[in-house]
């Protein structure tokens, strides 16, 4: 598996507990990660070691949180291959992260009559923001459908793109679907439009090693929770030159230049766009993270991880009238399904019982619930730290399930 | 019997089960057990809504006595449906407004009836005592 | 000093540390307060015990974290003395509390030609977005000012009010000047007008109670790391006939009720304003920083921060050539002053020589900076683990560095 | 003296001080030495933005050699801006683009040059750089 699972799980001691007296199996990955000890430990180190607000510090605790923070950033700017760290914005995760680049990207571009695309497989963070910014701005949500497959229609990209397209906005990879999309394509097409791209990463990073400037999108964002990194903390980047034009966020310490009742001119970037206190403690845990992640190496852990993804989806094939949704061969380990006509909410509770987590419901993309016209779906999603184990420990849980229904 | 006395009973019920497994096994049994309601009245107006499972609850006056059918799209929430129906439905408004449904807590399934659960059963409880209270203060003005 | 002052010690141990070989002394608490050991437990156990994604979850850690969560908000609303739950929204800190009112409720009620008051000893962060919503609602802002003595003319509220006046922004304490000011009048004369108040109580939660019915203000904000909590999590509390008509903010999952690309509905308060993940580790950590002040008791905090206030006012003055910025009776344990000639970052940087921890620079609040017309300000602020022992190397400190120059 | 050799020399004077605040009242005694510009240049173009101190820095070329003058509003940053001109100024500009400012670091202020210190010197020393690499294209377009 190119890496040493054993040593892992130390680095997980979460993962060894029981939870309704069978060993817990955690399979809500796609919802949030569980976070590594150094994580931990480095939380740990800015709030028992060293501690003090960022930026303008003349004293050595802030000058030593100013470091660590400005040193996390330029870790985030080498995962992505970013070309300059001022492209790296900390925000509070991929919402914030999407919903900046909704307001101030379409205060500055949307007028009446303009259009944006999104994809019918987003999630309701790449979905919302952009409704929002349309009804503010008068101008019109465009949907690129997927097929029943799971896959994204490309053949009709094309036909939705008009003149008035200002922005494209898509994930990476769906949190339903697993799907990865083919977001090269997409981005080629739309530049020869002129037209940006931002990527909802959230479901990638924990399990690719991302290039923006080879993929060359115009923003990406996601959140710090989802690749084993702490709460509250995300990532924006954005392409220098339009973040440059667009106007701020939020508004308050550190983002701006020189204040007056008269006028108010912004900071540079990044700063513009970081307004107030950040949180800072996450900002340098999540650099922590990303490490953590790289030392391993992005490449095993996406190996491992479809290695479990194929294991997983044989062995519930295998278990007949299981309907998995989202089966596109570009995919990660997120697998949705239906068992039998047994609900979603009665599967997750019984799976619980039985020590195995999982998400259900409407998993924040009711789009792909109408799309199935399912109410629910029940979601395994795994990460690197989990196991064929516990894979066989699930299939047997449904059907130990099956059959009390 | 009070519903008091319906309580204990569904306790005692319940107390046979060591395993949750079978506690579920049996809500299940529940479930399927419960009567459907009508189609016609699984509309917007009944129903409570949960993130994850739907409840759909109607009422009638019986004389003096409130009278619930209630059904669940989750088998599990339907079993813990059939329960409160038990408990709640065919009492005066009275009645209801003064019980406690602790057999709940007691049987240990007091997480589905917690405001953070999303299944609609706190939901409904509270829609039923509110259809109590609108009921006593309706009689209460008649006379 | 009605807490013993060494086991309060005990829960910081953080402040236990030599800096440039001397004692550390932390007299950056305006900037950031230090965390108790508690706080950092309760991250701990909700990254090392329990940790999942909140709400929605059929499994037993999602439960356990949605619960904590919520009780969360219950701790924040007992504190606050708020009516109900619904109407603490969990933010990421004071600036994006001020941020979501004044987009959203200025979407709602501000049209072209009205006007915001402000004062002129705010922070930066109650200035700009007000700013900012002027600008995209062409609207005014208008500003009440202070006199030298660091306290509001109150005498001219009256006159800067008019029917066009759609929301008074106000700091509860001043970040530079210290001064508690008058909020209740500033409220009711507000409410006569039926203008709502927004109060900034970033610098006033840690040092009082606050009792937002009795004080009957439209909205109050704050920040967690400042009341020894985590970074990245703060407070907006709003009432619920204000929440319940204003806009929602950010889009994105938890705050929908359904989404369709043709019509998306909202969720209830307090969901509505919580899009996205939120940083539910920092909510439940905030929690317990609450709980822990309440525990030794604000008023006895309160008091103490008060005599340490008085004794280092004393010695400054005995100091002589010695400006303090902001001499209102009615203070915190805040002081902004000049020594000197001596610039502010030679200052600042000379007493973290001397390991002590101080503020320096234009304190965000650029507006305070042009009142007395300096450039920067130096700023000692105290928290209740800090000591009159700690005050003395201050101005023994001070002493010696005078006689550099 | 090459640039090396003042930055040697530098070295060798700070190494007398073992105290810190020994360094500091030496940098204090070179920023009160330092002469100050005259006020006319200390314009807003001329102005180097720290969040915290200022800095004002004006060039001439006197033959080949680049001359700077430049003064802070805080003592000790004037004390590191005097020793700033001592290796840069009378300079030729390839002298200065080829220079690194090494000895900040090896007396231990290196934290006061970082980029995230807001004090003005780190954009200082961009700003001095640049300059060079200006007069040194445009000399080089005469030829
Ligand atoms: C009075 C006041 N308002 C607002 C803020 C901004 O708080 P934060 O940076 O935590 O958002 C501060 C903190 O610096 C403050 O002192
Ligand atoms: C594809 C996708 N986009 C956006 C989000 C939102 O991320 P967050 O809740 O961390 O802001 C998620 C996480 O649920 C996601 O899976």
């Amino acid at each position: 598996m190119g890496f040493n699972f054993q040593d892992i799980r130390k680095d997980f001691p979460i993962l060894d507990q029981r939870v309704n007296k069978h060993p817990w199996v955690y399979f809500d990955n796609a919802a949030t990660a569980q976070r590594p000890k150094v994580v931990l430990e480095k939380i740990r180190e800015f709030s028992v070691i060293t501690n003090a607000n960022i930026h303008r510090g003349t004293h050595d605790h802030a000058i030593r949180t100013t470091e660590a923070y400005e040193n996390a950033r330029d870790i985030v700017k080498e995962f992505l291959h970013a070309e300059a760290r001022e492209e790296i914005i900390f925000t509070h995760g991929t919402t914030e992260s999407i919903n900046l680049v909704a307001r101030s990207f379409c205060e500055k571009f949307l007028t009446t009559g303009d259009e944006i695309i999104v994809t019918e497989m987003e999630h309701h963070a790449n979905i919302v923001p952009w409704q929002m910014a349309c009804e503010r701005h008068q101008a019109t949500l465009k949907v690129l459908p997927f097929s029943d497959k799971g896959e994204l229609r490309m053949e009709l990209l094309e036909t939705l793109i008009t003149k008035r397209t200002k922005i494209i906005a898509v994930a990476h990879v769906s949190n339903t679907l697993g799907t990865v999309n083919p977001i090269e394509e997409i981005i080629q097409i739309a530049h020869s439009h002129n037209i940006p791209v931002l990527i909802d990463g959230a479901q990638s990073v924990p399990h690719a090693s991302i290039d923006v400037q080879k993929l060359d999108c115009d923003f990406y964002a996601f959140s710090g929770h989802k690749i084993y990194g702490p709460t509250g903390i995300g990532i924006l980047y954005g392409k220098r030159s339009l973040l440059e034009v667009m106007p701020p966020f939020l508004g308050g310490g550190e983002m701006i230049d020189q204040v007056t009742f008269k006028k108010t001119t912004y900071n540079e970037l990044p700063h513009k766009f970081e307004a107030g206190t950040p949180h800072y403690v996450g900002a340098i845990a999540l650099g922590s993270a990303i490490q953590y992640v790289q030392n391993i190496g992005l490449d095993k852990i996406a190996a491992y991880e479809h290695q479990l993804l194929n294991y997983a989806t044989n062995q519930m094939k295998a278990l007949g009238d299981l309907q998995i949704f989202g089966e596109s061969p570009a995919k990660t380990g997120v697998i949705c399904f239906k068992l039998d006509q047994i609900h979603p909410f009665d599967l997750g509770t019984l799976l619980d019982q039985l020590g195995i987590a999982v998400r259900t419901g409407r998993l924040c993309a009711d789009p792909v619930m109408d799309h199935y016209q399912v109410t629910a779906m029940t979601r395994a999603s795994f990460a690197f730290y989990n196991s064929e184990e516990e894979i066989d420990l699930f299939i047997k849980a449904l059907q130990r399930i099956r059959s009390m229904f | 019997m009070t519903i008091e006395e319906v309580q204990q009973e569904i306790i005692a019920d319940f107390s046979a089960y060591e395993d949750w497994m079978d506690k579920y096994t049996y809500l299940i049994e529940l479930g399927n057990e419960l009567a459907p309601i009508d189609d016609a009245f699984k509309n917007d107006q009944n129903l409570i809504r949960g993130c994850q499972s739907r409840v759909w609850l109607q009422q009638k006056l019986d004389g003096e006595f409130l009278i619930f059918e209630a059904e669940s799209d989750a088998l599990i929430v339907k079993g813990l449906v059939a329960l409160l129906l038990k408990v709640f439905s065919g009492r005066t408004p009275q009645e209801i407004l003064d019980a406690d449904p602790h057999f709940i807590d007691a049987i240990g399934l007091r997480q589905h009836l917690s405001p953070t659960r999303s299944n609609g059963l706190m939901a409904m409880v509270k829609q039923i005592k509110l259809y109590a209270l609108a009921y006593k203060q309706i009689s209460s003005q008649k006379k």
